[in-house]
């Protein structure tokens, strides 16, 4: 028995047309279709594929949401055990397509997915979510990269361990992997050293870890319309901590309504942080908190409104990713509801 | 923190006494405050001093989020 | 390498009960010992210290032996604040961090093994600053006889 | 300064009452190389009996837990003696000439502290992560004294110069025995070098050396790395022992006396000398606890790769977690200084692969080379023979409870096996 799997490419590559037919609605074919033949003789009859789902870029572009569950709902009856999307090489609204398809598939389906695409290719920002075989960045490249794909998918099909990024081809994906190189480190180095002398190309085993900078976003332009949040590390909680936030290496983030509360008094809030001395805090959570002030912005005018929630989490010992992970999680809340802009407060 | 509020779009001002801290953690607008148990108070004064004083540092915060900043910005009070 | 800090600005962060046994009054130096304390609770007292402006003396990741393997953490801070140091605030965050990788183990850990991780924490925090471990580790066992 | 090594291929040992080098087999009498150790006053007082045995590639075996590997060598012309400072005077070595008992070495193992690490498989899986399990080993199992518990410097001293000795007595074997094969290597003084090679990059070598307090140690002619400034060494010096480990955690990344004779950055650097480089000397410096030490440390590294008008510097690592505080303190004052760095260490980046590798970072440390992430998880087939003890392993690094299955398998990270992910670029072992 083989493997059966799904792939997802483009107008072009389906034969229907460049550019001019980028606009084409998914349609679901039967078997393998175009660049899915190389796949498939790779595969040696180990794995087919079993449906083809051509999408023009233009389209999925701009209807996102109508493309992703169409082709959800195809996969979902295809019932396969893979789901391949391009290779899309240079074309970046197929790159972002392929990447954005196969992320969703991963995540909803919970189906092995990979997609291959040039390393500048705008999908490839989602090689950390998504496995992506790097490939060359014209369809020139085809012969090299369907090999590549078909290798890893078949890998990925068996429930094979998969090795490092090097030996496998795809991008680097921010999970470091064991693997046996051709010469010792030293031997390596010496090369490496070599080469940045002389001004040579060179790659780096283990990039530093990107000294991330998220940019400024946009000032806004009218405050008196303006949504603005209160969100603090200082760990200023409703009396009583009623969710019981750890004081320090905490677990989770507290989000409490302050709809109608005008002023945090010593008798309705205090701070769950042990990091510090919690005495003022609990004298007057506004110290930390500045709920009292804004919400007299609020009846002035000087802002649109107060969010009826915040956010609050201790700063104390909580582990870096706990606390990212407890931030994005909450960001996206404040998003939905339609925050403008965030007021953090930090002891 | 505030990078991942950053991340998702929205505009922050990071309020913290430890202002080498919030550059480590990458905020771009920054208002320093008074002291690390109490940030955006000061037990010596009366209620209604502190009151101001947190009003002001408040107001700075809200001019911070309406100025365009290219980088890591400091707004000193 | 023998240092020339000034050892009445060191206080000695432990929860190591052989570096107060070995050390106590052997030095202008404070030794806070507080046997109740995690290897990270420790780091995270001396985390905030630093983030207060205090100085940070010693690394605090000293040593090979891995964070989730020994109890035992000293390292040493200054007795009163200098002022931050960023570069210090970023030692202390990235010691928690690798703490907070290493996977935890639990098992309960015999007396001798206790005795050798309190021995190589002890030896390390001394080295550090020029203490000699073994004119320590001496005197103790003289005291007590052995 | 040039140095001629003579290699004397060891392709087999026995146990002999006769010692000597025939058609490849060492012949060892361990009674004699009992001897010979205890006519240290610290091996008499606190080892109580050595236990000798032999591990040779592809058996069945484990040697665990491992304190150090060291190859025989002797000095056969030229001033001084292996391991000077320690075993020999203090006196300059890294000329003349030296013979090697390669293909061999002498493993010393045996309980120190109750976590001591170290495991050597022979075969298996394992095997592919050490390079001693290519070699012929003597195995040195040390038992301690009375009363060690209460003496546990001494007792590391007494192990330590102990299995030097057994080299020694080894090495000295080989002393007329014609090798099979030699090698020169030579580093020319500053002005001659330039003169010599006045179009090549000028390279020098910083070798890190761990240095923090009791089984952590490196000692250089004897004198404790912690206690000293950074300085210039002669790579050839090292060739003759001139360093040794006292280091004996975090096996995995510990540079073993067997690394330092051995040293592959040396090697490699020789290998290009003259032809894409000219190889200047090694810069040794040390990875001390107090900050203020690394600040002192570095600064001095990166000023004499100043002055030594370096072109570029290979900089390597010894050790888990301050050290990448070293290390990074290295690289960026070096290229402050205008000198290109390539930097080898290995990576803890968890189990999973994907948390941060290194405890420190630096957009200047552009060139890495990696040893491989020591958190990777492996499984230890059960081995019919235990040279050792396996009564640690449920304690020692990367081993976690459970570790030692009761089918006699081990569960453990990368951790514990000696070797595997060097610092210093022995093996091929990497990871992206």
């Amino acid at each position: 028995m083989s493997y059966k799997v799904v792939h997802y490419i483009n107008q072009f590559f389906a034969n229907i047309g460049g550019e001019e037919m980028a606009h084409v609605a998914p349609e679901l074919r039967e078997g393998c279709v175009g660049p899915g033949m190389a796949l498939n003789t790779a595969w040696k009859g180990e794995a087919e594929i079993a449906a083809t789902i051509v999408c023009g870029d233009s389209y999925f572009a701009e209807h996102e949401a109508d493309a992703k569950k169409q082709v959800l709902d195809w996969v979902k009856e295809q019932k396969p055990d893979m789901f391949i999307a391009g290779p899309a090489f240079n074309a970046g609204r197929y790159g972002y397509a392929c990447a954005t398809i196969a992320n969703a598939v991963q995540e909803e389906l919970g189906i092995p997915v990979l997609t291959g695409m040039y390393e500048e290719n705008p999908g490839a920002d989602l090689k950390n979510k998504v496995l992506i075989v790097a490939t060359a960045n014209s369809a020139a490249g085809m012969r090299k990269a369907a090999p590549a794909m078909a290798a890893l998918a078949l890998k990925l099909m068996k429930g094979e361990k998969i090795g490092a990024s090097a030996e496998e081809g795809y991008m680097p994906n921010g999970i470091r992997r064991n693997f046996f190189e051709k010469e010792v480190g030293a031997k390596r180095a010496v090369d490496m050293l070599v080469a940045k002398l002389n001004d040579k190309p060179f790659t780096t085993e283990y990039p530093m870890p990107s000294f991330d900078r998220v940019a400024p976003n946009k000032a806004i332009k009218d405050l008196s319309k303006a949504t603005i949040a209160l969100c603090t590390s200082g760990g200023i909680v409703p009396k009583g901590n009623p969710d019981h936030i750890e004081s320090s290496s905490a677990s989770h983030y507290g989000e409490y309504d302050i709809t109608g509360v005008d002023d945090l008094t010593a008798e309705t809030y205090e701070t769950a942080h042990g990091g510090y001395d919690p005495v003022y805090a609990n004298a007057d959570s506004d110290r930390v908190l500045p709920v009292d002030v804004l919400r007299e912005m609020e009846k002035e005018g000087k802002i649109g409104k107060l969010h009826n929630l915040f956010y609050t989490t201790v700063g104390n010992g909580t582990s870096v990713a706990n606390a990212k992970g407890f931030a994005a999680e909450y960001a996206q809340k404040l998003l939905k509801a339609g925050v403008h802009a965030v007021i953090m407060t930090s002891t | 923190m505030v990078k991942e509020i950053e991340r998702a779009g929205i505009p922050v001002v990071h309020m913290c006494t430890v202002t080498p801290i919030s550059m480590t953690v990458g905020a771009n607008r920054i208002v320093p405050t008074i002291a690390i148990p109490h940030p955006l108070g000061n037990p010596a004064l009366t209620m209604d001093e502190e009151k101001a004083i947190r009003r002001k540092l408040v107001e700075r915060a809200l001019e911070a989020l309406t100025t365009e900043v290219e980088d890591q910005t400091i707004f000193e009070v | 390498m023998a240092t020339m800090g000034n050892p009445r600005d060191y206080l000695i962060l432990t929860n190591n009960p052989l570096v107060h046994r070995c050390m106590e009054g052997q030095g202008l130096y404070t030794i806070r010992l507080e046997e109740d304390k995690s290897f990270r609770e420790i780091l995270v007292e001396a985390r905030d210290m630093v983030y207060a402006g205090h100085t940070l003396y010693t690394h605090p990741l000293a040593g090979s032996v891995k964070p989730n393997e020994t109890p035992y953490k000293s390292l040493i801070v200054s007795m009163v604040p200098h002022g931050f140091d960023a570069q210090y605030g970023e030692l202390m965050a990235n010691a928690l961090a690798v703490f907070d990788k290493f996977k935890p183990i639990v098992r309960e850990l015999p007396d001798r093994v206790l005795r050798d991780f309190q021995l190589i924490d002890y030896t390390l925090l001394a080295g550090a600053i020029g203490f000699d471990a073994e004119a320590g580790l001496r005197r103790v066992q003289e005291a007590e006889g052995r | 300064m040039k140095l001629e090594l003579g290699y004397i291929q060891i392709k087999d040992i026995q146990f002999s009452k006769e010692c000597k080098v025939e058609n490849g087999t060492l012949y060892v009498d361990p009674d004699a190389v009992k001897a010979f150790m205890y006519e240290d006053d610290d091996v008499k007082a606190w080892v109580k009996d050595f236990s000798f045995d032999i591990a040779k590639p592809g058996e069945s075996v484990r040697i665990t837990p491992v304190k150090d590997v060291i190859e025989p060598r002797v000095k056969v012309e030229g001033p001084g003696g292996v391991f000077p400072g320690v075993i020999n005077k203090v006196e300059t070595v890294g000329s003349g000439k030296t013979h090697v008992l390669r293909g061999m070495a002498v493993v010393t193992a045996g309980k120190i502290v109750g976590f001591q690490e170290g495991i050597i498989d022979m075969s298996g899986p394992g095997a592919d992560y050490t390079p001693f399990s290519k070699l012929n080993n003597l195995v040195v199992v040390a038992e301690p004294a009375e009363g060690y518990q209460d003496h546990k410097h001494e007792y590391e001293h007494a192990v330590r110069i102990a299995g030097l000795r057994a080299a020694t007595y080894i090495g000295e074997i080989g002393r007329n025995v014609t090798p099979d094969e030699t090698a020169e290597f030579e580093t020319l003084g500053i002005k001659e070098g330039i003169e010599k090679y006045p179009n090549l990059p000028r390279v020098a070598y910083v070798h890190m050396l761990q240095s923090q307090g009791l089984l952590h140690d490196t000692y250089v002619y004897g004198v404790d790395a912690k206690r000293s400034l950074t300085t210039i060494i002669n790579p050839t010096e090292t060739m003759d022992g001139a360093i040794i480990s006292g280091n004996c955690v975090s096996a995995c990344d510990k540079n073993t006396t067997y690394h330092h004779q051995n040293n592959p950055v040396v090697a490699n650097l020789f290998a290009a000398h003259g032809k894409t480089l000219n190889y200047v000397c090694n810069i040794i410096t040390n990875e001390n606890v107090y900050l203020a030490d690394k600040q002192r440390s570095s600064d001095w590294t990166s000023k004499l790769c100043r002055l030594l008008d370096l072109d570029g510097a290979l900089v390597s690592q010894e050790g888990f977690g301050n050290p990448d505080t070293d290390l990074i303190m290295n690289c960026k004052k070096i290229e402050l200084q205008g000198v290109k760095t390539v930097i080898i260490t290995d990576e803890y980046a968890g189990q999973d692969g994907k948390s941060q590798s290194l405890a420190d970072a630096d957009p200047l440390a552009d060139a890495v080379v990696t040893g491989g992430n020591a958190n990777e998880v492996i499984i230890l087939p059960k081995m019919d023979k235990v040279i050792g003890t396996l009564d640690y392993v449920d304690v020692i690094a990367g081993g976690h409870a459970g570790s030692l299955r009761p089918d006699g398998t081990i569960e453990a990270e990368l951790q514990v096996i000696t070797g595997a992910t060097n610092e210093m670029g022995f093996n091929r072992l990497s990871a992206r």
